[in-house]
């Protein structure tokens, strides 16, 4: 009885670690679009550049990927900033959603150049390499790591978003950014942080997901629509209990979803998405945005 | 290919209703006209002065303005739409499967795309419309990844990944359209039909409704124009012309598959409607059409040794930029012409 | 503001602006070619070959490949190949059939090809065939060949039919393994036809499946499968091979998918059920150390060609390859090295004036190929009738590589495909 | 007379603030109503709840018989009910013929002549609506280029197009020069007589000559229904309204000085007089030639204003004079047109600029409150409080505490962990002013703190703000409440037609020669039609 559970609790617990990554970079799409009101199309691109990054700087070491991470995070910032400069003097959501996508097709290209196209899957730290086995279904150690990486990384955002006053100013500029300003917040400052936080969450979880969603071509619009449903089901802005929940969900599907009902495995999302929009009243999915 | 210039009247021109003709209008028709007819010759005569190569292209260039139209106007209603391409799919999957059928007219393949792509528009637009803004286009972008999925997937209707070959389309009995040049002109001249039709939609009073709802809605709604109808309609007119391209797709290939409509070709026709915003200054079919040609040329044409994809990104990057100037221009242009009052 | 009258005059300026702007390039394009209505083939002693090798998307590393393969061919020949210059002109293969036809429209249209050579996925063929044979260009495939394709009067692969990697494996999987094999693969045209040949030609000699039912939503298709191009996560469908009491198990991916699918077999825990696959699993740039790796190790594959085959043709081969490139040479390398073989032979047959038609008909009449995985000669569907060999991913030396265990049973009786899919 | 609109006990809330208790109201068919009361009391709610935009909590709203409580604003604007937006709701990218053409229905069966026929009738529908209002020959202008009175006049136009019956005006005159008001009220009186109109406005003279019945409320509760005469005489209108009646005019500095009298108003007047003659404080806030406006039309005109440390300067208007414009624009947070100069403690305030504003010491305290949503209190104070400790002022300034602000505002002290939307009205306004107090500001702009409130809380606040001004914050204060604005006053200004038409002294305020010119001004006279 017990060894009939065990895949399905492999499976689930590869849904969480799957929900959590996708977490990690929803949240950080979900701030994008939360504070500047911009659908960042580039922010997959985000993900696959943290993921190549991985695999040029992982070494096979802990040292290597806390390198990799540390780097990351750099050129995320200086990204996000950068791009917070061409966003500004746009106005209309269409042209700030056209430059993410021409940002989005050079970083692709790039990317392809630079790699030859190849998918890679970057060496795991040593100590992290090879898998736990239950009942004859392996788990691979990394994943479970990440899954343990994750939570406090979520709970973290949470306790920033909910409990630091960054969090407190966050959400004052999300709220109401005009009023904000007449508390004496920088919510120029404010958007630029938010944009460059978002773009380092999603090259985070680039570089720690590279042995879970290793990067390659097509993975950038992949995990940028995954996210977006993510982001949809969860709510643009700082809720990040909703994000949470959404993620773990769409890691579910994904996981024990596709498992069980493999017919509905590409579909299944999508599903759920426009199911979710019927439910859900036009003026809280606007609101969301 | 650029009579549509001629037929295909844009926004601005729309939005002027008949009891506000202007005498000084008149001397600007002239040099226009000019342009226009000879934008729509050079578009005609085409197919004899270049190769089979750059009849192709204009020919697919053709589709994607057909895209970039549908996408545009749902623009004019101030919504930006990702999703156009699950339409050109309904249109192209339903072309095939008429032509499958033995159903072989181009014309009849054409009203049956459009009918289907339409009646498809009218059953998402329920669902979809309950957005605006950012989240709109999030909701439109899981529209295209739906489409995409069915396409791939429903493999007994869309022939999966290698989707449906079809037998070439006639105009007549008997005489199957296989010539480059042919199949070029066939689709001008439903470009230039849907042209005309896009033309007298502008003018209608949808569209004068769409943009009233984009400038206000409450207000909209306190004169009795429910919100979901009238972008309902607008939606299913969109959906019905980029039906229209789905069936040229068939035309033109000859196969309908899920390549057609993925990520890239969503991407292509979201990005000529933007950029031709960014063109004309406001969501007009001109800008539209004039930026598709533009893509295509340098997407397919000049970078087709896996370039492609760096020029589009360079158009999508530096465009958006130019609309301040061209707004300026505007009202640079606008100001001296005023009539002294 | 957009309803002001006087904005004609921009509006003119603009269009005006926008005709210029589209007409310019049209033009500049329209030097490739005269009228779209008067299209005569080139005829000077020149052979313009167009080749389309994937250089963006999932398919960069076996365009890569091949067009390295083609290449050392041309230069180690001259640059001439049946006694005439050649002039390459190369399109982008891309991710898509799309983007393939796109490809094959410029070279044929506007580059006006004498031959078309290329792609490294099964797919586009299907879109490309029907368009070459109008023209009278032979297309040499050096990537898969689909089953659904019909007229192959002026198509010849140098690759493999799809159906025939894994009917050529699965006599000797249902003598060796003792118990039922599970069968998994991507649910697209080319795991269709590649799995479909293994499962046909498996359970015709008597093999088992340990697949369940319901594995694989086309209840004609007996094997699980897993969604394509983009497969995130194998995970739950490898849990599910466990409780299956597979004995082996047998698959077919290839690219990004394959280097996905051959880690988290690994973490799966599932080391102790031998992996057999189609050589794809494990071919070209898959067994790099950033990709699979040591997670390859001791994979069993069945391919055409390993760099290991013995013989002096492939000797010489790897010798002039490793002369240039840094790699192990691969199947990849090889089908396109062997396009251009057949191209120098049949161009040299085809008169003084080759022309698409002539170096076609020219094809028909070679009765060898010497190649470096054996001589092999085309079939009735224009595909080679070759050896195939069973491969062990190994340690040779400080790389890994795909070792030759043995030789697979020749004279492969590949089964019709499935009337309609 | 049959009743074409019938309100039976509507009742709405917005999150814990309930805007209207329930209320029932019958409007005859031709019937011309007027709603009035001060701002908060619900008058806007009233007519959103008719049109469909307010969600009801309980009640029905019947019209011409049939229950339209569950219909969408477009139904309802279907069945005959036209409305305009207190901003004039008009599509700026459209011309105006335009606009007006979107709210021309035709039958659905076109006369005879079919489509040619029926956009010329459009057509002329459209130029007969333009003509109405006197804007046919704007017919082509982008909708953009029309001034704020032009865009109410082609609102109204779109409206009276869709041929309702039943119009609904909200503040119709906000923002419209004399002439404008004229034309308004001659346009309104000509409608034809099968069209009933409920009018929301605070031009009192405008109100007096359209209605035939008077509705006042006050803090979303009804306070009486009559004829204009009745209304004008009520007591109790007279105590939440103040509309001084022309017999009570010549005494009306003894109502006032009555009030001042009231235990209720806790501020000392004579304390605060007697510190005038002590030497003259710093001036904290200059303004000068300061203008602003809306699409490009001047609302405010050359303002110079001071408020000294420690003095509360409050500005009285009548709704839609500019008293918010004016607060808005001191703080940044409305773009003040070229020439005009802010400055606080002598140093020029940058231009447009709320936050570098708000860190020179500006704090406002907005009209709506605009709290953060997602925020608690505790949250919001100590947003503040961090603003205060990063970008406070030389050492020697009041530093604010939240302990300071909580001893001032002791309602907020259980409330901290809160949302606003699980607040009252009045909590909400405290927290508001708490949040300002905490950045310790130089410069504190209160924009009708006291709206919608019930009178235990407004004298709550008014104990609050004068407090804060013996702490030496200059205090800004626009107000519609007398009652609040001269309880506290050490300066009062008028701001009439966008410009200060009157300024005067604590000491002077209660000569009756200055009442009688401060009733003038606020419009509260009932003589004169505006015909």
């Amino acid at each position: 009885m017990v060894s009939d559970l065990v895949p399905w609790a492999v499976t689930a617990l590869g849904g969480v670690a799957y929900g959590l990554l996708l977490f990690v970079v929803a949240d950080g799409l979900a701030l994008i679009v939360g504070v500047m009101n911009v659908m960042n199309l580039a922010h997959g691109a985000s993900y696959l550049a943290g993921a190549y990054l991985a695999c040029w700087l992982a070494d096979g070491t802990l040292t290597g990927l806390a390198v990799a991470v540390l780097a990351g995070i750099a050129a995320a910032a200086i990204a996000g900033a950068g791009l917070s400069v061409l966003l500004k003097p746009l106005a209309g959501h269409t042209e700030q959603a056209a430059v993410t996508l021409g940002i989005g097709f050079i970083a692709s290209w790039a990317f392809t150049r630079l790699t030859g196209g190849n998918t890679l899957s970057p060496p795991r730290p040593a100590i992290l390499d090879g898998h736990l086995s239950f009942a004859g279904h392996g788990y691979p150690v990394y994943d479970l790591t990440f899954i343990v990486l994750a939570i406090p990384l979520a709970a973290g955002m949470y306790l920033i978003v909910r409990r630091s006053m960054a969090g407190i100013r966050l959400r004052a500029a999300v709220d109401d950014p005009l009023m904000a300003a007449a508390q004496g917040l920088s919510v120029a400052r404010i958007r630029t942080i938010a944009l460059a936080t978002g773009t380092m969450l999603a090259v985070t979880a680039g570089v720690l997901g590279a042995p879970v969603i290793g990067p390659g071509p097509g993975v950038d619009s992949h995990v940028l629509t995954l996210s977006l449903i993510v982001v949809i089901l969860g709510g643009a802005g700082t809720n990040i209990r909703a994000l949470l929940t959404s993620a773990l969900l769409v890691g579910m599907v994904e996981n024990i979803g596709v498992a069980t009902v493999p017919a509905l495995a590409s579909f299944s999302l999508f599903l759920i998405v426009i199911a979710v929009l019927v439910v859900r009243g036009h003026r809280q999915a606007v609101s969301a945005a | 290919m650029s009579t549509v210039t001629a037929i295909t009247p844009d926004a601005i021109n729309a939005a002027r209703p008949p009891l506000l003709q202007r005498a000084s209008a008149n001397r600007w028709r002239r040099p226009r006209q000019g342009v226009a007819v000879a934008a729509a010759g050079l578009a005609v005569v085409l197919p004899a002065i270049t190769g089979r190569y750059v009849v192709t292209l204009a020919a697919t260039a053709i589709i994607l303005a057909l895209l970039a139209m549908s996408t545009q106007l749902l623009a004019v209603a101030a919504l930006p739409s990702f999703g156009q391409t699950a339409f050109l799919a309904v249109g192209a999957y339903t072309a095939a499967h008429l032509a499958d059928a033995g159903l072989t007219d181009g014309l009849l393949q054409l009203s049956g795309a459009t009918l289907a792509a339409a009646l498809a528009g009218a059953a998402v637009a329920p669902v979809v419309l309950r957005t605006r803004g950012t989240t709109f286009l999030m909701v439109t972008i899981m529209i295209q990844g739906l489409a995409a999925a069915v396409a791939l997937h429903w493999t007994s209707v869309t022939g999966g990944d290698e989707g449906v070959d079809t037998p070439p389309v006639t105009l007549w009995p008997g005489h199957p359209l296989t010539e480059a040049a042919y199949q070029y002109w066939y689709a001008l001249a439903v470009l230039a039909a849907c042209g005309a039709g896009i033309g007298w939609l502008m003018r209608s009073r949808l569209v004068l409704v769409l943009r009233g709802h984009a400038g206000h809605e409450p207000r909209m709604a306190a004169l009795g124009h429910h919100p979901t109808i009238g972008l309902g309609l607008g939606y299913t007119a969109a959906a019905a012309i980029a039906g229209a391209g789905g069936a040229l797709l068939i035309v033109v290939n000859q196969h309908a598959g899920p390549a057609d409509l993925g990520f890239g070709t969503a991407a292509a026709g979201f990005a000529a409607a933007a950029l031709g915003t960014c063109l004309t200054g406001t969501p007009t079919m001109t800008g539209a059409l004039t930026a598709a040609i533009a893509i295509i040329a340098l997407r397919d044409a000049t970078g087709s040794n896996g370039t492609g994809p760096l020029y589009l990104g360079l158009l999508c990057l530096t465009v958006p930029y130019l609309r301040p100037t061209v707004l300026r221009l505007h009202r640079h242009w606008a100001r001296r012409s005023e009539p002294t009052a | 503001m957009t309803s002001h009258p006087t904005l004609r005059i921009p509006v003119a300026r603009l269009k005006r602006m926008g005709a210029a702007l589209t007409v310019v390039p049209l033009l500049a394009l329209s030097g490739c070619g005269g009228s779209s209505l008067d299209d005569t083939p080139n005829a000077d002693s020149t052979i313009t070959i167009g080749a389309i090798w994937a250089q963006s998307g999932n398919y960069t590393p076996l365009g890569t490949d091949m067009a390295n393969g083609f290449n050392l061919y041309l230069t180690t020949h001259g640059n001439k190949l049946g006694g005439h210059p050649v002039v390459v002109k190369t399109a982008d293969e891309g991710d898509t059939d799309d983007t393939a036809l796109a490809a094959a429209r410029k070279l044929l249209d506007s580059d006006r090809v004498d031959v078309l050579v290329g792609t490294a996925s099964a797919v586009p063929t299907v879109k490309i065939a029907p368009k070459a044979t109008t023209l009278k260009i032979p297309f040499i495939g050096t990537g898969g060949r689909p089953s659904t394709i019909k007229d192959v009067s002026y198509i010849w692969h140098t690759s493999w039919l799809s159906r025939e990697t894994g009917a050529a494996i699965a006599p000797y999987l249902a003598q060796t393994v003792k118990g039922p094999v599970y069968a998994i693969g991507p649910a697209y045209t080319g795991g269709y036809d590649q799995m479909g040949g293994f499962i046909d030609a498996f359970r015709k000699v008597g093999g088992k499946l340990a697949n369940a039912e319901g594995d694989n939503p086309n209840p004609d298709a007996a094997f699980a499968t897993t969604p394509y191009p983009v497969t995130p996560d194998f995970k739950p469908y490898l849990n599910k091979i466990r409780a299956s009491g597979a004995k082996a198990v047998y698959t077919f991916y290839a690219g990004g998918p394959a280097t996905k699918f051959v880690h988290a077999y690994r973490d799966a825990g599932l080391s102790d059920i031998p992996l057999y696959g189609a050589g794809f699993l494990t071919e070209g740039s898959q067994l790099n150390p950033d990709q699979e790796g040591d997670a390859a190790t001791g994979i069993q594959t069945v391919l055409n060609y390993a760099a290991t085959v013995p013989g002096q043709d492939n000797a010489d081969f790897v010798q002039t390859f490793q002369a240039k490139y840094p790699t192990i040479p691969n199947l990849y390398n090889v089908t396109a090295w062997d396009a251009a073989a057949l191209l120098d032979q049949a161009i040299a047959k085809a008169g003084p004036h080759p022309t698409g038609e002539t170096i076609n008909a020219a094809i028909g009449t070679i009765t060898q190929i010497n190649s470096p995985r054996g001589t092999w000669h085309f079939n009735a569907q224009h595909a080679p009738e070759q050896q195939y060999f069973l491969r062990e991913v190994r340690k040779d030396g400080r790389v890994l590589s795909n070792v030759v265990i043995r030789n697979l049973t020749t004279n492969i009786a590949v089964s019709a495909p499935p009337a309609a899919k | 007379m049959n009743t074409l609109l019938h309100l039976d006990e509507i009742c709405c809330r917005y999150g814990a603030v309930t805007a209207l208790h329930p209320l029932t109201l019958h409007i005859a068919a031709g019937e011309r109503r007027a709603i009035i009361g001060p701002n908060g009391a619900g008058k806007s709610t009233v007519l959103n709840a008719i049109a469909g935009t307010a969600p009801l909590a309980t009640g029905r709203v019947v019209f011409d018989q049939q229950p339209i409580a569950g219909l969408t604003p477009a139904s309802r604007a279907n069945r005959g009910i036209g409305r305009t937006f207190q901003h004039p709701g008009v599509v700026d990218t459209l011309t105006v013929a335009d606009n007006v053409a979107l709210a021309v229905h035709l039958p659905a069966t076109p006369p005879s002549g079919g489509r040619r026929r029926a956009r010329d009738t459009r057509r002329a529908q459209v130029t007969t609506a333009l003509n109405n209002v006197g804007l046919e020959a704007h017919a082509t202008k982008p909708t953009e280029q029309l001034s704020y009175g032009q865009r109410r006049l082609l609102e109204i136009a779109m409206v009276l197009a869709a041929e309702p019956r039943l119009l609904l005006l909200d503040e119709p005159s906000a923002g419209l020069d004399p002439h404008e008001i004229r034309n308004l009220a001659q346009l309104i009186r000509a409608l034809p007589d099968d069209i009933a109109v409920i009018v929301v406005d605070h031009h009192l003279p405008l109100v007096f000559a359209l209605a035939d019945t008077i509705t006042v409320l006050a803090a979303g509760r009804h306070i009486a229904t009559g004829t204009p005469h009745n209304i004008r005489t009520n007591p109790q209108v007279n105590d939440v309204y103040l509309i001084p009646t022309p017999q009570q005019r010549p005494t009306s500095h003894a109502v006032d000085l009555d009030v001042l009298a009231s235990p209720s108003w806790p501020s000392n007047p004579e304390l605060r007089t007697s510190s005038e003659p002590a030497p003259q404080p710093p001036v904290v806030l200059q303004v000068e030639r300061l203008r602003a406006g809306y699409h490009g039309a001047p609302v405010l005109h050359d303002i110079d204003l001071t408020v000294t440390s420690g003095a509360i300067h409050t500005i009285l208007g009548r709704n839609g004079a500019g008293k918010s414009t004016l607060i808005n624009t001191i703080a940044a947070t409305h773009p003040a047109l070229p020439g005009t100069q802010i400055r606080l403690d002598g140093i020029d305030l940058p231009p447009g600029n709320p936050t570098r504003t708000a860190r020179h010491g500006v704090a406002l305290v907005p009209q709506g409150r605009h709290l953060f949503a997602s925020l608690t209190i505790r949250e919001h104070l100590a947003l503040a409080a961090r603003h205060a400790r990063r970008h406070g002022r030389p050492p020697g300034d009041v530093r604010w505490t939240t302990d300071d602000a909580l001893d001032l505002l002791p309602a907020l002290r259980d409330k901290l962990g809160r949302y606003p939307a699980q607040l009252s009205g009045g909590e909400q306004q405290m927290a508001a002013l708490a949040r300002a107090l905490l950045t310790s500001p130089r410069l504190l702009l209160l924009d009708e703190p006291t709206e919608g409130l019930a009178t235990a809380v407004v004298d709550q606040l008014t104990h609050a703000i004068t407090r804060i001004a013996d702490q030496s914050v200059a205090i800004l204060l626009a107000e519609q409440n007398q009652h609040l604005a001269l309880a506290v006053a050490d300066q009062v200004s008028v701001l009439d037609h966008g410009r200060i038409a009157f300024t005067t002294t604590a000491r002077t305020l209660h000569e009756p020669a200055t009442r009688t010119r401060l009733n003038d001004l606020l419009g509260v006279t009932t003589t004169g039609s505006p015909s």
